[in-house]
């Protein structure tokens, strides 16, 4: 397999939450702005790669009555890893991403992967999956959140400078200034909204690029 | 005892799992589509959440606490219910074919069903009780059963209707399921 | 430090000890799956299906490598028996029901080869060897493996035309049911 | 009296008027009859005449094959013409076998023996004798009854109903022969009483039907068969739902009448088998009802079997304006057909040329879960729910519904404020069902048949091999015999 | 060739704009009682309600590539977007009117395909979204008769503003608040509820809850009509009509009378007009039992225990949740079968078993 | 392959699951030990910053440390400010009743009865109607600041629909009643255990 092919699916095509419909508890949690939604990501990113990398290393050691378990207590370290030194180290971000950290582990992403990539595929293959399944994720987390924001707030990324420091504080935007408000984004209903309605929009899209792609065929293929 | 009562209603409708605390969304996006199996992972996810509930309980009361080692809580806890879980689909196995038939897949779904992890930890951080633990467990069992059959039964329906081409399937549960948040938001302030 | 090795690796190890221990236990054998989809499946082991016969195709089926609409013979009756003896939706476009046929020697042709004889899975062709053969309908499947060896291309594989007892309704708002055609007084 | 609350059905305009009010005529002879050898449920009748043989009316064109079925008479003296393809009276516009004669006009019966004392006969004979008159059940099913008649007779029937009910809008054929000859349909019903050994016979007669009801009561004044009006809804005259109001017992699911003891005949069929016993006269004709809004003269015509259906509207003074429709049957369950050429047939009740506004809305809106269709149901079916089952191709989860216990009354297309084609929908899920179960059969057939072929080649190759094993044993022994021989030899 | 069409060959003399309109005749008294007495503000509402449900209809079902003329004409789409006008607070801002509407039509109806398609309530779940997004918006309410001129009124409407001059509270929003105070229901009822006026209506609140005697005319033409049937209304007041008889016995000092509970909100236009609704109510009469019952219940509960002032919109909605799974369990004995759907035991059938 | 049948042991299983689980809760209890001393300071850092948005000024002990709890019932655990070794000022945590559940606050309230601040530790109300009381969405929390038990009179401690001189919201009176409500409980205890809270009697004491 390719790392065209596997950045494609991490990113697009089998994209954790806009194909597979896994991870969808930390997506609809932290969506309510932009910038929670990248905190998670990132963070998920890391414990994805951390997780299939190591799990591809050692899977010719693993026997099948124990798998899960074993997998699953890989992921748990990773992320009482990334918990301890982000409570430690980066604490501002912590308080935001709070109880999902921890919930990291039964992302069922994480596992998910585990089980059907990283188990079967040599460990740079591995990471390279797990990099972009978690950039993927991100990117779903990102958009997800910025709708929501910008609809529900009518802002994007508001408070990214406590996540990424002040340098980045510039991404930070009012885009409809004067709003007030739309609050049903940023509860729980909107969050299931904002989601399926991005789904539908990915599947219009998905089948618009699809009929663009038979024309170009068809243009390309010699005229009779 | 109405005390306990108003928990179990509390953890059931007032703060569900799935529509207000974002937890077992997966399972419960997933295993919709056909009454059957959403019934099964209803009776799996109540059995597994409330036993689980239960050992995670003593494990944190009795091993974690006591020797001062809280930050293998996760660890700790993950083990045990994927222990748990697997132990069971292979004891049903065995032992019941015809409940294996029902249960039997949805079985490792819930070792990654956020909620059972989700509650054993909240369970620990809202410091309950050995029976309020198990109450709460329940409870959000039933509530999470309790959605899970009511979407399922919209789906279904669902299914049958003339939604658009862009919109069917996973789209419109999506929506389904943030007017069903909606609804359940009628319960704030019960309990 | 000591105290949460020590009680972490003894939780491990006996959990690890319990699971392995209920492996062994609950031990399952075989798969009683693949001999009830075999018993859906036509039976005539014909390999359309690109297995080599239904148990193949059975197998394949049970361990979900093969799509519900595998086998050209068995047509939507068979995906629908499928479907629902595995608990999946069944995508019925895809499969083309070309409507019942039956295989027919054209006697200008048939040179008594006995080829088409030998290879029906039904022993629906009737005839001996330098005779014209003719076709059971009742036994024929269209499979269409006698057209395949036909050296002369005299089987055909025709529609059988409707009668008063197989006739139906169409699904209504799709086809607007029409009169047969060439009827029209 | 007693009569039972049924639950569904509905009101239809009854558009009876019409016709009901005109006596009976008969039809004057077409130049040709169409008459088709399969006019009933069950297997086909096999031809016994050939083409340019002479027949006379009544006489037997073909007999019946297998235990359902009928046999088919000759409407008139004539000659056959054909034998072969004619369009049938059947929505789909194919052709069926048929026999073609056409009329010498002069009306020369077949003589049939007849009995001194019809009530003298044995049970047995009067079912025999309404079978060799190829009678079926004239109330639409066109079942044989003589196969009805010996089922009831060897399970044991106590009561025999006589459906007077005639539900269907604009119909009045069994209203007029009420009228008209009810002295014969008592009699009728008391020979069917007495060839299944029934100890009551029960009429049941909608009650917007006075005359037929006075009649019939006086007519029957002297027997011990009891009139009975019921109300007039849409579908009384299903025949469970007859028994039910009548009796008030329920035919179970997947069963029949019998049962629980009853039998149902049509009122017709009762005069029919009259007809057979005491004349002699073969089914060779039937009451029709010609109406609808696009005939110029609606009445009840009595018919040759085999007439073309042009033939009628033209008795009728034809068409007033070119009809929207043409139906064979009531509006409610009669079906649609292209042209006038089909004929007329033993089960044929009415023709009607049905104009657009009698028709009404036909253009489909979507479901919208008014449950209208569940009130309406006779059977207590959600025709909603199976018909969007059905649309999405789920055969299984609308035959789970009950799909299989419609009896496509069409009350529920009927109410349905969205023009939904309910019974399309559960019909051609019923002919899907029966295709499948066809092609299941004939798996079945296969599975044997490729069984038996590999059976039989594995036992040719086994042949093969012990033929050959003993070819080489034989050869072995042969040449051992020759080396033994040679030894022997040599040594000698 | 001649398409051959399925029987029956006749038609009942109904079809869905019919009953669509007799539902909005049923309306009309209520509504022009409504404009009587919250004046020019509440009519500009209502048009905008109204026209906001057209505009996002057709686009809507251009969108999707459907037709939109018929879809237009059955009249679904105006009759959702009356009754979510009759539910608003009359004096509320147009754009309002224009989200509540738009998310009925629009998310609530066609994204699920349209009439008879939809899951839950259109009405109730853009009733819900408001109350959920703009509460302030929401909650406040005019006293009756205070009508400002046509000019005005399109200031209270659309320029936005000054309406906290005079604000009031609706029955049910005022007795929560001063529950919440920690006052008795006496007082909180003193001055504020008398129950003849509340049945004539005149008092705040919105268009369909302040006459509860013209809603039940409405009702009661609209059952001659058989346009509805009796088993959703009656169960609906009976549900909240019983819990409020049984907490009345038990503490009436806490617990307002069932004729308080029957009277105010939207319990009358809801009984009516709301658990009526085909689309999204069960189908056998013993399911529209259950499901009136279940309204009346919930509404009771949210109302008494809950923080909202008003349970009717959530408590239909979670009932609409609930109608698959009531459609599913609930069905009629089809003729010869028991319940459980075996075939009756046959008198032959009970001699073998016996 | 070796491995194979090695996996198929019986005792393989429970090997390589204690083995897993040793390494990896070693690993945990070493980065435990490295985070540990960080993450206390993170929590300490926290809570002396919302102890420091009620009190503005500079106090020369830590407070965190110099605290009391009053036996009271469900006495909060007051914390307490010196300068030179005089209380100068506390802050306790208060609760009020909202109209969608519990408002907690915390209120620095100086010597001499004084409120320094109020802020909303954690609130359920509506957004967008109760949930002004937050500093972040209005400056309603600030009215607060300066106001004592005499200023403004005790029948003006209610919001000013009740007659008081506290602003509510429009549509929304039951929250800021509730704060103010609850602001004022908390001003009435510190009166009441004035001497214990300064830690008076210690002094008097010595
Ligand atoms: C023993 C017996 C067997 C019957 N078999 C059939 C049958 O196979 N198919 C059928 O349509 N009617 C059969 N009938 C006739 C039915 O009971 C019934 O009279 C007929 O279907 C017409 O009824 P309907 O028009 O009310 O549906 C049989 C009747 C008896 C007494
Ligand atoms: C919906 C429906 C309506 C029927 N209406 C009549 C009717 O009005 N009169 C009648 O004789 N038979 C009617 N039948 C047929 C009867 O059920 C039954 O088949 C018939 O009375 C049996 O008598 P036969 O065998 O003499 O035809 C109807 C059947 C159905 C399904
Ligand atoms: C959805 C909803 C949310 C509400 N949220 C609050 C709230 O957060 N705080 C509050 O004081 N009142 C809240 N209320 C109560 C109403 O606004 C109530 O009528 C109001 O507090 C009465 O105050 P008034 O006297 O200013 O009208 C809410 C009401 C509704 C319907
Ligand atoms: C008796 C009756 C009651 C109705 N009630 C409602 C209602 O409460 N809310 C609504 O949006 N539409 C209602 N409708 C209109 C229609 O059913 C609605 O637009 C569909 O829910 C849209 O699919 C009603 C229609 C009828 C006939
Ligand atoms: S195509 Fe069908 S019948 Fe032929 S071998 Fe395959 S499964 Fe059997
Ligand atoms: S198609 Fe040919 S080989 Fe196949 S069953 Fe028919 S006759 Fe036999
Ligand atoms: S009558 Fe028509 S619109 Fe009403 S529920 Fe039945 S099928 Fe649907
Ligand atoms: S056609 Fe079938 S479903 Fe419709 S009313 Fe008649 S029996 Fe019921
Ligand atoms: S992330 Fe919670 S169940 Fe999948």
């Amino acid at each position: 397999m390719s790392y065209a092919r596997i950045a494609k699916d991490g990113l697009w095509d089998n994209n954790v939450v806009f194909s597979q419909m896994l991870a969808l508890c930390p997506l609809l949690a932290v969506t309510g702005s932009a910038t929670n939604g990248l905190g998670m990501g990132l963070a998920t990113t890391a414990v994805l790669l951390a997780s299939n990398t190591l799990i591809s290393a050692v899977r010719h050691l693993v026997s099948t009555e124990v798998r899960i378990p074993v997998y699953i207590v890989l992921i748990a370290t990773l992320v009482t890893l990334v918990d301890m030194g982000l409570n430690a180290w980066a604490h501002e971000l912590y308080k935001v991403l709070g109880l999902f950290i921890a919930l990291i582990v039964v992302n069922c992403a994480i596992l998910g992967r585990a089980e059907s990539f990283a188990s079967k595929s040599p460990v740079l293959h591995a990471a390279a999956d797990g990099l972009m399944m978690g950039l993927g994720f991100t990117f779903a987390l990102v958009v997800i959140g910025g709708v929501r924001e910008i609809l529900g707030a009518g802002t994007l990324f508001a408070n990214a400078h406590l996540l990424l420091g002040q340098g980045f504080a510039f991404l930070e935007l009012t885009v409809i200034p004067e709003y007030r408000g739309y609050l049903l984004m940023i509860l729980p209903p909107g969050g299931f909204l904002a989601v399926g309605f991005l789904l539908a929009g990915k599947r219009m899209l998905d089948r618009r690029l699809a009929a663009r792609r038979i024309t170009a065929a068809l243009s390309l293929a010699p005229s009779p | 005892m109405s005390e306990y009562l108003l928990m179990l209603l509390g953890t059931a409708l007032v703060n569900n799992v799935v529509l207000v605390k974002f937890l077992g969304l997966c399972p419960f996006m997933g295993v919709s589509r056909k009454m059957g199996g959403a019934l099964g992972m209803g009776m799996a996810t109540t059995f597994v959440l409330t036993l689980a509930t239960a050992a995670t309980w003593m494990l944190e009361h009795w091993m974690l606490a006591p020797l001062g080692i809280e930050y293998l809580r996760i660890l700790a806890f993950i083990l045990v219910i994927a222990a748990v879980v697997q132990f069971t689909e292979m004891a049903i196995r065995k032992t019941s074919p015809a409940l294996y038939q029902v249960l039997g897949i949805y079985l490792p779904l819930i070792t990654t069903n956020c909620a059972v992890l989700g509650v054993a930890i909240l369970n620990v951080q809202e410091q309950h009780a050995f029976v309020e633990s198990l109450l709460y467990g329940f409870g959000s069992a039933l509530g999470f059963t309790l959605v899970l059959l009511l979407f399922t039964g919209l789906r279904e329906r669902l299914a049958l209707a003339q939604v658009s081409e862009a919109m069917a399937g996973a789209p419109i549960g999506f929506v389904t399921a943030g007017l069903l948040a909606l609804a359940f938001m009628g319960f704030a302030g019960l309990a | 430090m000591i105290a949460a090795l020590t009680s972490l690796t003894v939780l491990g190890t006996s959990l690890g000890l319990i699971l392995g221990l209920a492996a062994r236990f609950f031990k399952v054998e075989g798969n009683p799956l693949v001999e009830e989809i075999e018993a859906l499946l036509p039976g005539t082991q014909c390999g359309q299906c690109g297995y080599p016969g239904c148990t193949g195709a059975a197998q394949a089926l049970a361990n979900g490598n093969a799509p519900l609409t595998l086998c050209p013979p068995g047509g939507r009756a068979v995906v629908a028996a499928l479907a629902a003896r595995l608990g999946m939706e069944a995508d019925l476009s895809g499969v083309e029901d070309a409507g019942p046929r039956i295989a027919e020697v054209r006697e200008e042709l048939c040179i008594g080869c006995t080829r088409c004889y030998k290879v029906c899975p039904t022993d629906a062709v009737l005839g001996a060897a330098k005779h014209i053969h003719a076709v059971f309908s009742e036994a024929c499947t269209a499979c269409g493996s006698c057209v395949d060896v036909c050296p002369t291309e005299a089987i055909l594989l025709r529609p059988l035309a409707p009668t008063l007892q197989s006739w139906g309704w169409g699904k209504p708002g799709l086809q607007p049911l029409a009169i047969a055609q060439g009827m029209a007084a | 009296m007693k009569l039972f609350k049924m639950r569904g059905g509905v009101h239809p305009e009854a558009r009876k008027a019409d016709s009901s009010e005109r006596p009976i005529r008969i039809l004057p002879l077409p130049p040709l009859l169409h008459v088709p050898l399969q006019q009933h449920i069950g297997a086909p009748a096999k031809p016994v005449v050939r083409v340019g043989d002479k027949v006379l009316a009544g006489q037997l064109v073909g007999v019946g094959q297998g235990h359902v079925s009928a046999p088919v008479h000759a409407p008139t003296s004539g000659t056959v013409v054909a034998i072969g393809d004619h369009p049938a009276p059947h929505p789909s516009g194919l052709s069926a076998a048929t026999v073609t004669i056409a009329p010498d006009g002069e009306g020369r019966w077949f003589e049939y023996e007849v009995p001194a004392d019809p009530f003298a006969l044995a049970p047995d004979d009067i079912a025999a004798r309404a079978g060799a008159a190829g009678i079926v059940g004239l109330g639409g099913a066109a079942f044989p009854s003589s196969v009805k008649l010996d089922a009831s007779r060897q399970s044991g029937v106590d009561t025999l109903v006589i459906n007077g009910g005639e539900c269907e809008p604009y119909l009045t054929c069994d209203d007029r022969i009420m009228r008209e000859r009810a002295s014969e349909i008592v009699t009728g019903i008391r020979l069917i009483q007495h060839a299944v050994g029934a100890t009551r016979a029960l009429v049941g007669i909608e009650d917007n039907k006075p005359e037929a009801l006075a009649a019939m009561r006086a007519a029957a004044a002297a027997t011990d068969v009891q009139i009975r009006a019921v109300p007039a809804m849409y579908p009384m005259g299903w025949e469970k739902q007859m028994i039910h109001a009548l009796l008030g017992r329920e035919v179970p699911a997947e069963g029949r009448s019998a049962d629980i003891g009853v039998l149902v005949h049509n009122v017709a069929t009762a005069w029919a088998v009259q007809q057979a016993v005491c004349q002699g006269r073969p089914l060779v004709s039937r009451i029709v009802t010609v109406s609808g809004g696009a005939v110029v003269a609606p009445c009840n015509l009595e018919v040759p079997i085999g007439a073309p259906v042009q033939a009628l509207f033209d008795v009728c003074g034809g068409f007033r304006t070119t009809p929207a429709r043409l139906v064979l049957g009531g509006p409610m369950m009669g079906q649609q057909i292209a042209r006038t050429s089909v004929p007329v047939v033993k089960g044929t009740s009415g023709v009607l040329a049905l104009t657009q506004a009698e028709i009404g809305l036909t253009r489909p809106a979507p479901c919208i879960r008014c449950s209208t269709c569940v009130r309406a149901c006779p059977v207590g079916l959600l025709p909603l729910e199976i018909a969007a089952r059905v649309r999405s191709d789920d055969l299984a989860g609308a035959v789970a519904l009950g799909l299989k216990d419609c009896i496509g009354c069409g009350s529920c297309s009927y109410v349905c404020p969205s023009g939904i084609p309910l019974v399309h929908f559960f019909n051609y899920a019923k002919g899907d069902l029966a295709a499948q179960a066809r092609s299941k059969a004939k798996q079945e057939t296969t599975r044997k048949l490729a069984a038996e072929r590999s059976a039989r080649i594995e036992r040719i190759a086994r042949e093969r091999e012990e033929a050959a094993a003993a070819r080489k044993a034989a050869k072995a022994a042969k040449e051992a015999a020759a080396r033994a021989a040679a030894t022997t030899e040599a040594a000698a | 060739m001649t398409t051959i069409a399925h029987s029956p060959h006749a038609r009942a003399a109904n079809s869905v704009s019919r009953i669509m309109a007799t539902v909005m005749l049923a309306l009309v008294p209520v509504t022009l009682f409504g404009f009587w007495l919250n004046g020019w503000p509440a009519v500009y509402l209502w048009t905008v309600s109204l026209a906001a449900a057209l505009v996002g209809e057709a686009a809507a079902l251009k969108f999707q590539r459907r037709a939109v003329k018929p879809a237009l004409l059955d009249g679904s789409g105006v009759l959702t977007a009356w009754l979510l006008a009759l539910s608003l607070p009359p004096w509320a801002p147009w754009w309002i009117a224009v989200v509540g509407s738009l998310f009925a039509v629009v998310i609530a109806k066609q994204v699920f395909g349209g009439l008879g398609q939809n899951v839950f309530n259109p009405a109730m779940a853009a009733r819900v979204m408001l109350l959920i997004s703009f509460p302030l918006e929401m909650t406040i309410w005019v006293p009756p008769m205070s009508q400002p001129g046509l000019l005005d009124s399109l200031a209270v409407t659309f320029g936005g503003g000054q309406l906290d001059a005079v604000s009031s509270a609706s029955l049910l929003g005022h007795v929560k608040t001063e529950f919440s105070r920690g006052l008795g229901l006496e007082q909180a009822l003193a001055g504020h509820y008398a129950p003849l006026e509340a049945l004539w209506g005149r008092r705040s609140g919105s268009l369909g809850e302040t006459s509860a005697l013209l809603i039940f005319i409405g009702g009661v033409f609209l059952l001659a009509r058989r346009t509805i049937t009796w088993h959703a209304p009656v169960a609906m007041l009976a549900g909240v009509a019983l819990p409020a008889l049984l907490m009345n016995l038990v503490a009436p000092e806490h617990y307002a009378d069932p004729v308080y509970h029957l009277l105010s909100g939207g319990v009358m236009l809801a009984a009516f007009f709301i658990v009526t609704d085909p689309v999204t109510s069960p189908n056998t009469a013993l399911g529209q039992l259950l499901f009136g019952l279940g309204c009346g219940l919930l509404t009771y509960v949210i109302r008494t225990w809950g923080s909202y002032p008003e349970g009717v919109a959530f408590a239909v909605m979670l009932m609409n949740a609930a109608t698959p799974l009531i459609d599913r369990n609930i069905k009629p004995r089809i003729y010869g079968r028991t319940r459980q759907g075996a075939p009756l035991m046959t008198r032959h059938a009970k001699k073998d078993a016996a | 392959m070796k491995l194979d049948a090695l996996r198929a042991r019986l005792a393989y299983q429970t090997v390589l699951l204690g083995c897993v689980v040793l390494l990896t809760s070693a690993a945990l209890a070493l980065a435990s030990r490295a985070t540990e001393a960080d993450i206390e300071a993170a929590a300490m850092r926290d809570l002396r910053q919302s102890l420091a948005q009620v009190l503005p000024g500079e106090y020369d002990n830590d407070l965190l440390t110099d605290t009391l709890r009053l036996d009271v019932d469900e006495g909060p655990t007051v914390y307490r400010a010196r300068r030179a070794g005089r209380v100068e000022a506390v802050v306790f945590q208060t609760v009020a009743r909202g109209y969608a559940g519990p408002v907690v606050c915390i209120m620095g309230v100086a010597r001499d009865g004084q409120l320094l601040g109020v802020r909303v530790l954690s609130h359920k109300e509506t957004p967008g109607l109760g949930d002004k009381i937050e500093p972040a969405k209005d400056t309603w929390i600030h009215e607060f600041e300066g106001k004592s038990l005499g200023s403004p009179t005790a029948d003006k401690w209610a919001v000013k629909k009740d007659g008081g001189a506290f602003d509510q919201f429009a549509g929304a009176t039951i929250t800021p009643r509730a704060v103010v409500r609850a602001v004022k409980g908390g001003l009435e205890l510190f009166a009441r255990e004035r001497s214990r809270m300064l830690g008076e009697m210690e002094e008097g004491k010595t």
